[in-house]
């Protein structure tokens, strides 16, 4: 417990010293937005898919806050050390799985703010419950499945274009998931707040599945190849 | 051991006792750095066996592991923290206090200033300092070391000539690799020299100090 | 150095015969769709690729948990898996590529964002990528446990696409846009052809996956054979007494 | 130019011993249009949309590439010596940016492609002319941005995150341009041929613009900072 | 010149004149580091100015560049690229024939087996002597080495001395870093010490070679 809470500190630390996730992945993710916003060029388009386009941009932006979160474990081979100071590998991935997901979860926060100004998007009080669970459940499922895609391409070369082809495919499902909830609680005609918790349910098995899935393969994984 | 269909070693047959204090020696590309790393559990095993501390490396890789504190041709540090707090880094880790820390760091030279600034920004003989000092916070009980003298000035050799002894007395292993020449003051219980993947000669020094 | 054996030879000639019929029953002897017409005909090579490519990616699953736990035997495993993934993926791509043909002819485009093809799209970049990681140089005892682990992962996305169709509508308000198991009527004669052709493919698929096997093993024994020679030339490197430094 | 010529080769070379672009930026960039049309999640839009989306695909795709780029470079400082053996530092952002273009045309082919299949884009004998003059013209303006960026950052800790955020904001008008020129070549009723060719005046000019400024550039910029 | 904040260098006044042959000798983070890299071009000047071979390094970087071969702490070969694919895109860029490749690569005793090996699978060692392979190839009039034994065995130190001693004598200037120990059969003709950011001591050997 203590590994896990002092791998995680040192993480925080680290993007607190280089302030990677406030200067560059949070004004990312907002121009990622903008972006789409620039590709579908009308408005009410922007507001049906609002919820769809902000968990992309998650999507995105976790990549890159994957990618940094490993970069600074290989740069000088620390990860290989990294893993003998600690009694059981699993520590090093909750250790960086936790780190990840209060990172994600303040970039989740803003994108949702930033799509309720740029989208149009509303939020109502009655359903505030619901977007809360959606934001921690699909964050949790995006920070575990990330760490741990993170660790399959950590010591590999050109890992910047591998970890996005593996993880992606693996975090569609989250995205419909944490889309269409996302939507029942911005209270779009389509889904209703029933229907929402449902697929809430279905984020939670995910995260589920893949925290132990990570938890147990990150021991055969986190060798470094050369 | 095979490296990409290369035999980086072509039957390395070697016992180190507990306590000892050994240095490899060979040509470059002898495969020095590859056995350091299989005794570490970090390069895979083609062919044979290998037992560090009595357990196999192959199948108790985990076990293995936290034994042994491998110092690799890299540093193993973060650039981003402090030299400072690297090293408590790993003290956190392994249970070592913060007395630990400083006399570590006191040991290998690092003063104030340098142990404040980012890893990042050291020199590379500073930075080598740094990770000797994550080294002996670390006590671990088998070490291995790559080249550890390499980048370091002449007072920090003399430094880690003393730290490697007094692990040795303290009952843990210590295997290092060096390029040095031989130098005539310096007394080294055991030389072993590897050439082609194999032991080439294994001498004995007759006064271990 | 050959890849075949009698077996595989018996299975080959096998694979050709039923494929054989297969074709003539799907061209010739089975009827044509009241609504679809003669486009129907694509559904026997559409239907077996999708269930062989399932059945390929399933071995691959197997295989690689095998590998993980045998660790003795992790790279035959592991070549097992490669193999069978590797014309998964074919597979796959025949899939997709003959459904957006019958797309084509019965609803007059290639692609619908129906879920069952979207996730069937996902499931094909999955493996790809799978693939794609395995083509990294490293040794061959790591790249199996890695790669183990993503099919293990991996293999868990086709319940999504197979039941894709049911959760979808389950969940979602809005019905699917248009149904593709079709409004297909199948008389006995379609059926049996339909499950040749499963057999067809699961012969070939048997027939790719030993070859492709064989072909790594034997790539691998030739690394080992350098191996030895290579390792008695190493230690002819050695200066034994002479100074290494 | 002997060296530019040397350099471009350098880098295709390691691209075919790697196969970066065709095993993974390609895949990824084919996914990244099925996300799209996930979190759109609507038919008719997408087709409206697909222009738009193509280009904003091969942004995010030719990120991946330039990153890749310059990671071979500085994985172990190769770019400070390779300086130092042109006799003009722009001969090496030149050498950078030709082989940038190669892999780019080629993803660019391959995502219109995908966009005729996936999002029902219609290519019509006439309008042919219009978009392979689009598709040179706007992959060469993103090959010298993508390059001229790839190196403000290339020496930079983190740079994963901060490439996309210096260098897609200086996109956008590349985006929009080749959108809507793809757009009218596309034939879509909001946009007709002569605009789209107005609209590929714009690209030619953004492209002089951006190589130039990256020849001049380069030089000071090419600096590591350790 | 400072770097973050720090003054790495606190004013080396130093004069080294063509076709000499220069060790730098000091501690861990005295400067020799930075001040290769100043004279390379690479390190910014706070204070002060700088001159190699009569061109001011601050305002004519890109002509000083060009002749200047800078061996780092790193090695700047590209891990995909093969060990002589490596030297040979040097000796295209440089101009060098096919003849020089091969010689350079001999001379370093880089074999045909690690020659066509990835850089990025070849030892410690192996990949600083084709990065010394590439130097050579390079003919540069101005030689900068930081440490360029660190990693090299024996019979590679030994070459190396001899190389820098040819370049010399075909006219260009070389100085290296260095933290061996004082060899005894071994002549420098010039030994400078920094200490502190400042020359500390410049020994003229009595009997350059
Ligand atoms: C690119 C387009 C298409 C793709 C990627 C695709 C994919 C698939 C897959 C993966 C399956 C296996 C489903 C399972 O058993 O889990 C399947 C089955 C099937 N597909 Fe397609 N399909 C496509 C187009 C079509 C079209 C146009 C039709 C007919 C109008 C069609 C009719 C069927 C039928 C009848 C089955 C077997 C029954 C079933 O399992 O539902 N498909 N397809
Ligand atoms: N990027 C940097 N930012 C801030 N300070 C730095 C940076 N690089 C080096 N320094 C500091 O400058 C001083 C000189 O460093 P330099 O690398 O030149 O030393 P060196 O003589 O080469 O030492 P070594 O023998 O350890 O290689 C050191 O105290 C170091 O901490
Ligand atoms: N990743 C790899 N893939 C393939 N071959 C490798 C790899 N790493 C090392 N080798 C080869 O294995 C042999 C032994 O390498 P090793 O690094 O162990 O040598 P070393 O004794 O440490 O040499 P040095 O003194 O230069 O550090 C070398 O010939 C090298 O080319
Ligand atoms: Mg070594
Ligand atoms: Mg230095």
């Amino acid at each position: 417990m203590n590994a896990i809470l002092a791998i995680a500190r040192k993480d925080l630390r680290i993007e607190w010293r280089t302030r990677t996730l406030l200067a560059r992945v949070i004004p990312f993710a907002l121009l990622v937005l903008v972006l789409f916003a620039v590709a579908l060029d009308s408005e009410p388009l922007l507001l049906r898919a609002a919820a769809g386009l902000v968990w992309l941009a998650m999507l995105f932006a976790a990549m890159l806050l994957v990618q940094r979160s490993f970069d600074v474990e290989t740069a000088d081979h620390a990860l290989d050390s990294l893993m003998s100071f600690v009694s059981s590998p699993s520590k090093v991935f909750f250790g960086k799985a936790l780190s990840m997901f209060v990172q994600l979860f303040a970039l989740a926060v803003v994108l949702l703010g930033a799509a309720v100004v740029l989208y149009g998007a509303r939020v109502d009080g009655d359903s505030v419950v619901l977007l809360v669970t959606v934001l921690i459940t699909a964050t949790i499922g995006l920070s575990v499945v990330g760490t741990l895609y993170g660790v399959v391409v950590a010591n590999m070369s050109g890992r910047d274009s591998l970890l996005p082809l593996l993880a992606l495919p693996v975090l569609a499902p989250l995205l419909i998931g944490a889309a269409r909830a996302t939507e029942a609680a911005l209270g779009s005609d389509t889904i209703d707040l029933a229907n929402g918790w449902a697929w809430v349910a279905l984020l939670v098995s995910y995260a589920v599945v893949f925290g132990s899935a990570g938890a147990v393969a990150f021991a055969p994984l986190a060798q470094s190849d050369s | 051991m095979a490296l990409g269909g290369f035999p980086a070693l072509a039957g390395v047959d070697l016992v180190v006792r507990c306590g000892e204090l050994v240095a490899l020696r060979g040509a470059n590309g002898t495969g020095k750095s590859t056995l350091l790393r299989l005794c570490a559990g970090l390069a895979p095993l083609t062919r044979g066996s290998a037992h560090v501390l009595g357990f196999d490396v192959a199948r108790q890789r985990d076990v293995v592991r936290t034994m042994v504190g491998l110092l690799g041709h890299d540093n193993g540090l973060y650039a981003d923290l402090t030299a400072r707090e690297n090293v408590e880094f790993v003290a956190q880790l392994v249970g070592a206090g913060t007395n630990d820390v400083e006399s570590a760091l006191d040991r290998l030279g690092i003063d104030s200033r340098v142990a404040a600034a980012r890893a990042g920004a050291l020199s590379a003989g500073q930075r080598r300092r740094t990770a000797l000092a994550a080294l002996v916070v670390r006590r671990a009980r088998l070490w291995l070391l790559d080249e550890p003298h390499a980048g370091l000035d002449g007072q920090a050799r003399a430094e880690l000539d003393g730290i490697l002894r007094d692990a040795t007395r303290s009952g843990a292993t210590v295997v290092y690799t060096t390029h040095e020449l031989e130098v005539p003051g310096a007394r080294i219980p055991r030389t072993i020299t590897l050439s082609g993947g194999i032991v080439a000669r294994d001498v004995e020094s007759a006064d271990p100090s | 150095m050959k890849t075949g054996t009698t077996t595989t030879r018996v299975l080959g000639i096998f694979a050709l015969l039923i494929t054989t019929w297969v074709v003539v029953s799907a061209f010739f002897l089975t009827p044509a769709d009241v609504v679809q017409g003669d486009s129907v005909r694509i559904m026997y090579a559409h239907v077996p690729t999708a269930w062989i490519a399932y059945l390929a990616f399933v071995t691959t699953a197997v295989a690689s948990g095998l590998s993980l736990v045998r660790k003795h035997r992790t790279l035959g495993f592991d070549r097992v898996a490669g193999a069978s993934a590797e014309v998964g993926v074919l597979f796959m791509a025949m899939t997709l590529i003959t459904g957006s043909l019958w797309g084509r002819l019965t609803w007059g485009t290639f692609w619908q964002w129906d879920p069952r093809l979207t996730t069937t799209l996902f499931l094909f970049v999955t493996y790809v990528g799978y693939l794609a990681i395995r083509r990294v140089d490293v040794d061959p005892v790591r790249r199996a446990r890695r790669s183990s682990v993503i099919a293990l992962l991996a293999v868990l996305e086709i319940p999504l696409v197979h039941f894709s169709v049911v959760l979808w509508r389950s969940l979602h308000q809005e019905a699917s846009v248009l149904n593709t198991d079709g409004d297909v009527r199948l008389d006995d004669l379609m059926l049996f052809t339909l499950f040749s052709g499963v057999v067809a493919f699961t012969l070939i698929f048997v027939w790719l996956v030993v070859h492709r096997q064989r072909l790594a093993a034997m790539s691998d024994v030739e690394r080992l054979v350098g191996l030895d020679v290579a390792i008695t030339a190493r230690r002819a490197e050695s200066t034994v007494g002479g100074g290494g430094i």
